[in-house]
């Protein structure tokens, strides 16, 4: 069986997702869960990237444009969850999630 | 081909180390040269701009970031490990990832993708910026209006309660040069 | 003014002449090579001559003669002392390399060298002279900035890696200053890119051609926002290029010699080295996007080749770094950080709405350019003297009660 | 206005820059090796011995090896020996001199007391400038000849100093070269004495 460029892309970009998804299901530092869920975006746009490349008409470049609005709002998504983290690590002086149970600041 | 390969493996194995690993800082550099394995792979399929601003966000800011945040939320005393509790959360994360995976997986082998390597196409930074100003403007805006309000609730996010250290000192800088500190009061 | 002159393509016909000798497939590569070579050797003997001659400088301001004593060795001649780089450099690669012991050695190791490649990443896209741009890339402004932005990667590096807290506190406190900084000089970018109307480096230098009244040139540092815009960026570059008056991450007195404390020998010249690469990147980065690149300053000039006048515009900003650096004493963290926030940003955007007016005023014609040109002038003045304010309030002039 | 101190303080490293390439007054550096800083004629550290000329330095010192200075030497760097004969000092007189004299200078701490405890202006104050040498111990160990300089140097080295001593002693040696005479002339008109001194 030989895979073409696009399959190849497109298994890079769901081991990348998986790696995303074990990392956080399985870690307990808000960090770390915060880092998968960005390599989790990232497999994304590596989709998006993949279809724009070898899609019917490359020339539209949505598949770029897209990629760019996602990278920025993954800057959001990363300077917000950080923030949080601090947030967190302040009340309860450190950041391992199960302990975070408490809405009152 | 080879080339992609090569990029994948590359970015694969730094993001499962950075996973996996116990020290915090050596994740965060090494999730940063997956990133930058990424941008490789966005120069690869031949999206230049994609990749520079991949590299100047991901590499250039959120790592910073990152580095910022693992710094200034450093435990007290090392976390203490709680086997049974890890272990069993590491097994559902597996699992979950593996079933996934083999969902995908399957997907992708069993779908009818157009497998021709069309000729890599290329998008030139007046085309994107057109697209950008034209048809997504709206979009663009939206983003903008996000980002404006992601940095401001980071800030209150992050900022302490205390008192602003900046306060006491703005006392002494406003008095006039050659004042006393204190006000002298009614001492004769 | 001949584009094609013999001078002017002089450096490609070498470069072709030694490729020829290859077969056909190796050629493109040895192209590459040659000038990738031809860029580290130039930088590396300028990075030589600037460690010699910014002592030299700041020796001069000092009224000293400087290093003057290392010429030809063993021999009596001194040549003013050009050796002492060569000295140097053998006492540096002589030296003993010490790692602590606690350090984590493969950062320690690696973070000097990702500096060094990412400050020798950052020249591929400037254009050195008409014909010599190493990689010609249409968004080469933001290669620029991608690979500089990568440095602060390196510099955590050395600070963590060391296990030295001073070496830390340096590193986070570089790390505070570049991204503040990376911001006002990307903003300072902006409005040249918006009415370049590309991002392509010699894209700017060309849009840059051209003379006034068959004279004068058309350097975008002569208009109201080009000169707020290098103003800023000469500030930025100052700070991201770690020089003084901004040089806090090594500031000696409060941090021995911040991330670079644990370093020494070969490992310490080649931070050293970046370092001086960054700021050379950053110059000719300055002189591509402001000072007109590889364009002559009068027209009569343009007889001498391109790479002359971007090499003279070079030396000039970074002699002008120099002086300021003898000039002017170290910043405190917080004076730093409140001139990045509080000054530059505001007054970079202000200028990106002057650079928008001045684009849709492009087409105004006769005596009310000079109008356009006053009403763009006011513009940026009026929010510089009131930030100015702002920044300085309640700091009077400094009065000495017992000096004359 | 920001901005307009830190122009003035360019100005100022401005004209430094350029005056020190067209105005030689402004560089106040001595280049050592090839120029030597001018030491005020005060300076003084190491003692050296005063002789009377440069030609015969060993012949005319003015030392007569009384050995105060050796006594009186705080960290005792002095070593005298007397010599068996007796030479004619400056005056003509018979004069014992020293054998040997050595100062240890890598003992001496210049206080400078052998110059005020002697009676003869023998020993002076040096100027030396470069003090370092390539042997901690012989070359340290001052001899003799090496301590001989003469009087010209000293007037070279401290011109006040050495006008008021020479002016001292020519004063002294004229107070004696009287009282010589005096005595002559009264030996002359007392009666012969029976044994004239051998002709020298």
């Amino acid at each position: 069986m030989s895979l073409s460029s696009l399959q190849l892309c497109l298994l890079f970009s769901s081991a990348l997702f998986c790696l995303g998804l074990m990392a956080a299901l399985s870690r307990s530092n808000t960090i770390l869960v915060l880092l998968g869920v960005e390599l989790m975006l990232n497999a994304a746009n590596v989709n998006f990237i993949a279809f724009w490349r070898y899609g019917p008409n490359p020339e539209a470049a949505t598949g770029v444009v897209f990629v760019l609005f996602a990278i920025a709002v993954a800057a959001a998504e990363a300077a917000v969850g950080l923030a949080l983290v601090i947030a967190i690590y302040r009340h309860q002086k450190n950041i391992r999630l199960q302990e975070a149970t408490r809405l009152k600041g | 081909m080879m080339a992609l390969i090569l990029i994948a493996l590359v970015t694969l194995a730094s993001a499962a180390a950075a996973m996996l690993l116990r020290n915090l800082i050596h994740s965060a550099l090494l999730l940063t040269a997956s990133w930058a394995g990424l941008a490789a792979f966005y120069l690869w399929a031949g999206a230049e701009f994609v990749a520079f601003a991949q590299v100047l966000v991901y590499v250039g800011a959120i790592s910073m970031v990152v580095l910022f945040a693992v710094l200034l939320t450093r435990p007290p005393q090392p976390m203490p490990v709680t086997p049974p509790n890890t272990l069993g959360r590491a097994l559902v994360a597996l699992i979950t990832g593996g079933a996934v995976l083999g969902v995908f997986i399957g997907a992708i082998v069993s779908s009818p993708l157009p497998a021709t390597a069309a000729p890599a196409p290329t998008v030139s930074v007046k085309q994107l910026g057109l697209e950008l100003a034209g048809r997504h403007a709206g979009a663009l805006l939206i983003v903008g209006a996000l980002l404006t309000v992601a940095l401001l609730g980071a800030v209150v996010l992050a900022a302490t309660d205390r008192e602003p250290v900046g306060a006491s000192l703005d006392d002494v800088r406003g008095r006039p040069p050659g004042t006393p500190l204190q006000k002298s009061g009614d001492a004769p | 003014m001949n584009a094609d002159s013999i001078l002017e393509r002089g450096p490609l016909l070498v470069r072709d002449w030694l490729v020829s000798f290859l077969p056909e497939p190796a050629r493109w590569l040895a192209g590459s090579l040659l000038a990738i070579t031809a860029v580290i050797v130039a930088f590396a003997s300028l990075f030589a001559l600037l460690t010699l001659i910014e002592r030299k400088v700041l020796a001069r301001v000092q009224n000293r003669p400087g290093p003057n004593r290392v010429g030809i060795p063993l021999t009596k001649i001194r040549l003013f002392g050009l050796g002492q780089p060569l000295a140097d450099g053998i006492k540096m690669l002589t030296k003993e390399d010490i790692v602590p012991r606690s350090a984590d050695r493969v950062l320690h190791f690696l973070a000097p060298v990702a500096l060094l490649a990412f400050a020798i990443l950052t020249f591929a896209v400037i254009p050195f002279g008409r014909h010599l741009v190493p990689v010609e890339l249409e968004a080469g402004v933001l290669y620029f900035f991608a690979a500089g932005a990568a440095t602060e990667l390196a510099v955590f590096m050395a600070g963590w890696a060391s296990r030295n807290k001073y070496s830390l506190l340096a590193a986070m406190r570089a790390l505070a200053q570049l991204i503040s900084y990376e911001l006002p000089l990307l903003l300072s970018v902006v409005p040249v890119v918006m009415l370049a109307g590309t991002l392509s480096t010699t894209g700017i230098v060309e849009r840059q051609g051209g003379w006034t009244f068959g004279l004068l040139p058309q350097w975008h540092v002569f208009t109201p926002w080009g000169a707020a815009g290098f103003a800023i960026f000469f500030v930025a570059a100052l700070a991201e290029s770690n020089r003084s008056p901004f040089d806090l991450p090594e500031a000696e007195s409060e941090l021995i010699a911040g991330h670079l404390t644990e370093y020494s020998g070969f490992k310490y010249a080649l931070f050293f080295m970046a370092e001086y690469f960054g700021m050379c990147a950053l110059c000719g980065m300055g002189v591509t996007l402001f000072l007109g690149g590889w364009q002559a300053p009068l027209s009569f000039l343009a007889f001498i080749p391109s790479y002359i006048w971007f090499g003279a515009k070079l030396m000039t900003l970074l002699l002008a770094f120099m002086w300021v650096r003898a000039t002017l004493p170290r910043l405190r963290i917080d004076q730093l950080t409140r001139l990045a926030w509080k000054f530059l940003v505001p007054l970079a955007l202000v200028n990106l709405g002057v650079a928008a007016f001045w684009s849709l005023s492009a087409d105004w014609t006769g005596a009310v350019r000079l109008t356009r040109w006053l009403i763009a002038a006011m513009l940026l003045a009026g929010p510089f003297v009131l930030l100015g304010r702002k920044l300085t309030a309640g700091l009077a002039p400094r009065i000495y009660r017992y000096a004359t | 206005m920001l901005g307009s101190g830190l122009l003035s303080g360019l100005a100022v490293t401005a004209k430094n820059l350029v005056g020190s390439f067209h105005d030689p007054a402004r560089l106040t550096t001595v280049e050592y090796p090839e120029q030597q800083a001018k030491l005020p004629e005060a300076y003084r550290n190491f003692p050296f011995l005063v002789s009377e000329n440069a030609t015969d330095p060993m012949g005319t010192l003015r030392c007569v090896a009384c050995q105060i200075c050796e006594k009186e030497c705080p960290p005792q760097c002095i070593y005298i020996e007397k010599s068996k004969d007796k030479k004619p000092d400056a005056t003509g007189k018979l004069q014992l001199y020293p054998a040997i004299f050595d100062i240890d200078t890598s003992v001496c701490m210049s206080c400078q007391i052998c110059v005020e405890v002697c009676p003869f202006e023998a020993i002076k104050m040096d100027q030396v400038f470069a003090i370092a040498t390539t042997d901690r111990f012989d070359a340290l160990l001052l001899k003799r000849e090496q301590l001989a300089k003469p009087n010209a140097y000293y007037h070279t080295i401290h011109p006040t100093e050495a006008a008021e001593v020479d002016a001292r002693l020519a004063t002294e040696r004229k107070a004696a070269a009287e009282k010589a005479a005096a005595a002559a002339a009264a030996k002359a008109a007392a009666p012969k004495p029976p044994a004239p001194p051998p002709a020298a």
